[in-house]
């Protein structure tokens, strides 16, 4: 196996790593704050290095760009989408865990 | 493939069970789009299954993918009538959804 | 394709199956209703796995992403009290008829799908595709070959908006209530992504997967996303305006072309060879826009108002 | 005129006009009363070339079958189209006539275009001999009829969601069993697929998934229930158009399917089974229209009653007795039954506008201020219904008989002989209060006030239709040649 090859694989994997762990936070952790603490952050983490692990892999700078796009795209969202959430949550008067 | 094919039989039951069984109007039309999903699912589970793979069935999904879009919104719209004409005026938000 | 190929698939295939139990039978209506959209995510993948990356991208922008948004738009407008006469499903009643029923159907309708030759028109495509004007097959299919099908999507689309809109005026405000100064923000960030994407995907179109209906369902869904982010709708219900020509204009220009080429002595929807490909395109670009313009006016549920501003809340 | 643009017209031209309409919601009302008079020449060009040359075939983009999608011009297809465009032309002469009594401006913004989009998915329905195609058009169909029917709001819209349903469920059943034949044969053309199709399982399995579709479509006993509200209450230009074409559209497709590429399968169980579905709904459909109150829903439930009638070609044409008769007595009824039902519910609308209300006891005498036009086109529509010589119900339910004594198919003979007799004691319950009325005072429950008056233009639209239901008799043996030279059966 190529060096290219060795390295993608590995990213690939930590990032698949990243996103189990932000996953089991999301289903053990207590409330929905907690829960966007752990899962939001890990996943884009995760994301960024499958894409990065994918492009690296495939050797083609175009893909790697585009791959390295749609993390960045997925970084806004992510972000926007975790914000919408707890500010929802707060207006509905859900009280953070253990306060 | 064989997979496919089962799974696309089992999601055309759940979606006729739903359609008969579940008495909310808004269930009625999930059943029906997950009925229509089953059936692209076969064409298309036809087309790989040609020899060469076959474009006419992936053409037809497209056209079937927008044609339910187009009457699933006015299905919603009708039925969002309807329910305004039973239950008096609408208050706004879904409890259901301040729950879950 | 190998075993980790078939895990995946039965994965998969297993996650759909909960999915769409779920949209039916979960407990509460909004469980229902993103049940039913991660499902419609999930068949973008399946999609791919059947070698259909043209549905995948149609399914995710319109399946999962405007099905979605209309979903949960109407489930806003929803009188909770009016919903909760009838709420949930008839559980476990009938069990003895729907039981067998299913099994019986499962084994008649498995069997006879698993029986057919499938011959499929893979070979008649190929061999005309030189013909087509464009290179990608699903293209070809869609615009020249069953043009006459495509035509008749569009003008259900446009129905479907008319449709709506005799029900009744735009509930208004359209948008949830803001609770982020960040979704305006990510609305102004990403419309540009929005329609770079969009044009990407037309021009695509004629050579790989792609084409005017995933753009014109991106572009669709970059719109619905700046309603959500409380941008003002442009698109107004007035009479004189504008926006109706724009919003038939992909019927009217398929039309358009199928007559006009019957000006040169040929058929309903017959272009000529050497001019099929840049025909196709022209009918690509007016179907693309129009098809946008419409995917968001259905999401408005409703006759939007001659003028928005007098209808601003203050 | 060209052929192939005439046939493109025939499809074009209601689409064309239904995006001006909605563009321009002014030109609404010139759009489609233009339409239906320019399709009129275009169709009578088709029919002489019919006459002339026999049925033929258009491919779409010159793509022929197994690519593109095609067009089947023959007897079935005209007679279809013409009764389309008559009943449609005569329903928005009505429609504009009452539109001068309405104020309600978002029906009048939005009616036309569905009205036209309806128009343009019958024709193009018609016309089209691609199951795929069909599925596309089913659905554009049953689209712009929900919303014509919701359109007259109120308890129009619960009867409108039921369609809805129905119908969907409908289409969905149909393209299952487009996707198997597709599985099985690699083809979508009728033609197609006849020369194909063989006696096997799959096939069968797409047969009675087809046919459970388009029977919840065509509203064919026992998958009726959403008919008669839906007719019912929507508005009387729409109910027109709905019970003499729409329902029909679905048993046409029954037609072109079961005579051709299920044709093998068609001959004993299948055959009798659809007839008893005929025979069931002529008469369970007939007791119903009686035990009516309301004058649309008797006319609603008349029209569950009078398609049995249409499906016991099925069992006559596969008892190769007078296959050809048969045949030519179903297309009889569907013109007759489609122009008379078409006259009713026009003449229906304007009782109900002139007295306020369509129930039985309420409409008042024939004699009573300007109703004698409304009231002469019910008695003209009703003698068509139930088959008095010279009306083309008549003509048409005598075929079915004779090919029914033909193939000594006693009970098909009784069945038609008992739906007519019940057919004229429903007919003679809309006739009897009323006529037995002398004046507005003796009317069995006084109407508030005289009649109010209507323009003249909507009761002559039904007068009009009655006749030429009544006229389809008189020309009956023209129309037979013209029936055989168009390739009778498909």
């Amino acid at each position: 196996m190529s060096l290219t090859g060795v390295i993608g694989g590995i990213l690939t994997v930590g990032g698949v790593l990243f996103l189990l762990l932000g996953t089991l936070g999301l289903l053990r952790f207590p409330d929905v704050y907690t829960r966007l603490h752990a899962q939001p952050k890990a996943d884009n983490i995760g994301l960024g290095m499958i894409c990065l692990g994918l492009g690296v892999y495939s050797g083609s700078l175009s893909l790697t760009l585009k791959l390295l796009l749609v993390w960045l795209l997925m970084l806004v969202a992510t972000a926007v989408g975790a914000g919408l959430i707890a500010r929802a949550a707060l207006r509905r008067g859900i009280r953070p865990w253990g306060l | 493939m064989t997979l496919y094919l089962l799974l696309a039989v089992a999601l055309l039951i759940i979606g006729l069970h739903g359609l008969f069984v579940c008495a909310q109007l808004m269930r009625k039309i999930l059943a029906l789009n997950v009925l229509t999903t089953a059936v692209f699912l076969l064409l298309v589970v036809l087309a790989q299954a040609a020899e060469v793979l076959d474009p006419v069935p992936h053409a037809m999904v497209l056209t079937g993918i927008v044609v339910t879009v187009s009457t699933t919104a006015v299905a919603l719209g009708l039925m969002v009538r309807l329910l305004e004409r039973r239950g008096g005026p609408v208050s706004g938000r879904d409890r259901d959804s301040r729950n879950s | 394709m190998g075993a980790p190929g078939l895990a995946f698939d039965g994965i998969l295939g297993a996650a759909l199956l909960w999915t769409a139990w779920q949209a039916i039978h979960a407990a509460g209506l909004f469980r229902a209703v993103v049940s039913f959209m991660v499902f419609g995510l999930l068949m973008a993948l399946a999609w791919v796995r059947l070698e259909a990356p043209d549905i995948a991208l149609a399914e995710a922008a319109i399946g999962a992403g405007i099905t979605g948004a209309l979903l949960l738009s109407a489930l806003g407008r929803l009188d909770w009290e009016a919903g909760r006469a009838t709420d949930e499903c008839l559980r476990g009643r009938d069990r003895a008829f729907w039981v067998p029923t299913g099994l019986l159907l499962l084994a008649g309708l498995g069997g006879a799908a698993w029986l057919l030759p499938a011959p499929g028109l893979g070979e008649p495509v190929a061999a005309e595709l030189g013909r087509s004007g464009v290179e990608n097959p699903v293209t070809a299919v869609l615009l020249n070959f069953r043009a006459w099908d495509t035509l008749l999507e569009i003008a259900i689309l446009l129905l479907g908006v008319v449709a709506l809109w005799s029900l009744g005026p735009t509930p208004w405000p359209s948008s949830p209530e803001l609770v982020s100064p960040a979704l305006p923000m990510l609305g102004r960030v990403l419309f540009p992504a929005f329609v770079l994407v969009s044009a990407y995907l037309l021009w695509r179109g004629s050579h790989a997967p792609g084409g005017a209906f995933p753009a014109g369902a991106v572009m669709g869904a970059g719109g619905v996303l700046m309603l959500m982010a409380g941008a003002r709708p442009w698109l107004s219900g007035d009479v004189h305006g504008p926006w109706r020509w724009a919003l038939a204009l992909g019927m009217v220009a398929m039309l358009g072309v199928a007559f006009a080429v019957m000006t040169g002595g040929h058929g309903f929807f017959e272009y000529p060879v050497e001019l099929a490909g840049r025909l196709i395109l022209l009918l690509e670009l007016a179907a693309g826009l129009s098809i946008a313009l419409l995917l968001f006016a259905l999401y408005l549920g409703g006759e939007p108002p001659a003028d928005w501003e007098t209808r601003r809340p203050a | 005129m060209n052929i192939t643009l005439a046939t493109a017209l025939v499809a074009g031209l209601p689409l064309t006009a239904a995006a001006v309409a909605f563009a321009h919601p002014r030109v609404g009302r010139m759009a489609a009363l233009g339409t239906g008079l320019l399709l009129l020449p275009v169709l009578a060009v088709l029919v002489l070339e019919a006459l002339r040359t026999g049925p033929w075939r258009h491919n779409l983009g010159g793509w022929t079958a197994p690519l593109g999608i095609g067009w089947q011009v023959d007897a079935l297809a005209l007679t279809l189209l013409a009764l389309t465009t008559l009943v449609a032309l005569a329903a928005a002469v009505y429609r504009v006539a009452e539109g001068r009594l309405t104020r309600d401006s978002r029906y009048r913004r939005y009616f036309w275009p569905l009205w036209l989009f309806l128009w343009g998915g019958l024709n193009a329905l018609f016309l089209s001999a691609d199951l795929f195609n069909l599925y596309v058009i089913l659905e554009m169909v049953s689209l712009a009829a929900v919303a014509l029917i919701a359109a007259a709001g109120g308890p129009a819209l619960a009867a409108a969601w039921r369609y809805f349903l129905a119908t969907l469920l409908g289409s969905t059943l149909y393209l299952l069993g487009v996707a198997l034949l597709y599985g099985q044969y690699g083809a979508l053309d009728v033609s197609l697929l006849s020369g194909r199709a063989e006696e096997e399982l799959v096939t069968l399995a797409a047969a009675v998934m087809i046919t459970l579709g388009l029977l919840l479509k065509g509203a064919i006993f026992p998958l009726h229930f959403w008919l008669p509200p839906a007719h019912g209450r929507a508005h009387a230009a729409v109910s027109a158009v709905l019970s003499a074409v729409v329902v029909t559209a679905a048993f046409y497709l029954l037609l072109r399917l079961w005579f051709g590429p299920f044709a093998g399968m068609l001959p004993g169980l299948p055959a009798q089974l659809l007839g008893l579905l005929g025979a069931a709904a002529v008469l369970w459909g007939g007791v119903l229209a009686l035990l009516q109150r309301h004058l649309k829903m008797v006319i609603a439930y008349s029209t569950v009653s009078q398609l049995g009638f249409a499906l016991l070609v099925f069992p006559l044409a596969a008892a190769d007795a007078l296959p050809d008769q048969a045949h030519a007595g179903m297309l009889m009824l569907l013109l007759a039954h489609g122009l008379a039902k078409g006259s009713l519910f026009l003449a229906a609308g304007c009782l109900a506008w002139q007295w306020g209300s369509d129930h039985l006891r309420r409409i008042g005498p024939p004699m009573a201020g300007g109703s004698l036009p409304a009231w002469i086109a019910i008695a003209l529509a009703a003698a068509s219904l139930v088959g008095l010589p010279p009306s083309g119900g008549f003509v048409a339910k005598w075929w079915l008989l004779e090919s029914a004594l033909a193939a000594r198919a006693w009970p098909w003979a009784a069945v038609i002989v008992l739906g007519t007799f019940i057919t004229a004691g429903y007919l003679w319950r809309i006739l009897r209060d009323p006529l037995r009325a002398t004046s507005v005072d003796s009317a069995v429950v006084p109407a508030q006030g005289p009649p109010l008056p209507i323009p003249l233009a909507m009761p002559w639209a039904a007068l009009l239709l009655a006749l030429a239901a009544i006229a389809s008799g008189l020309f009956a043996t023209a129309l037979r040649s013209a029936f055989a030279a168009g390739g009778l059966a498909g």
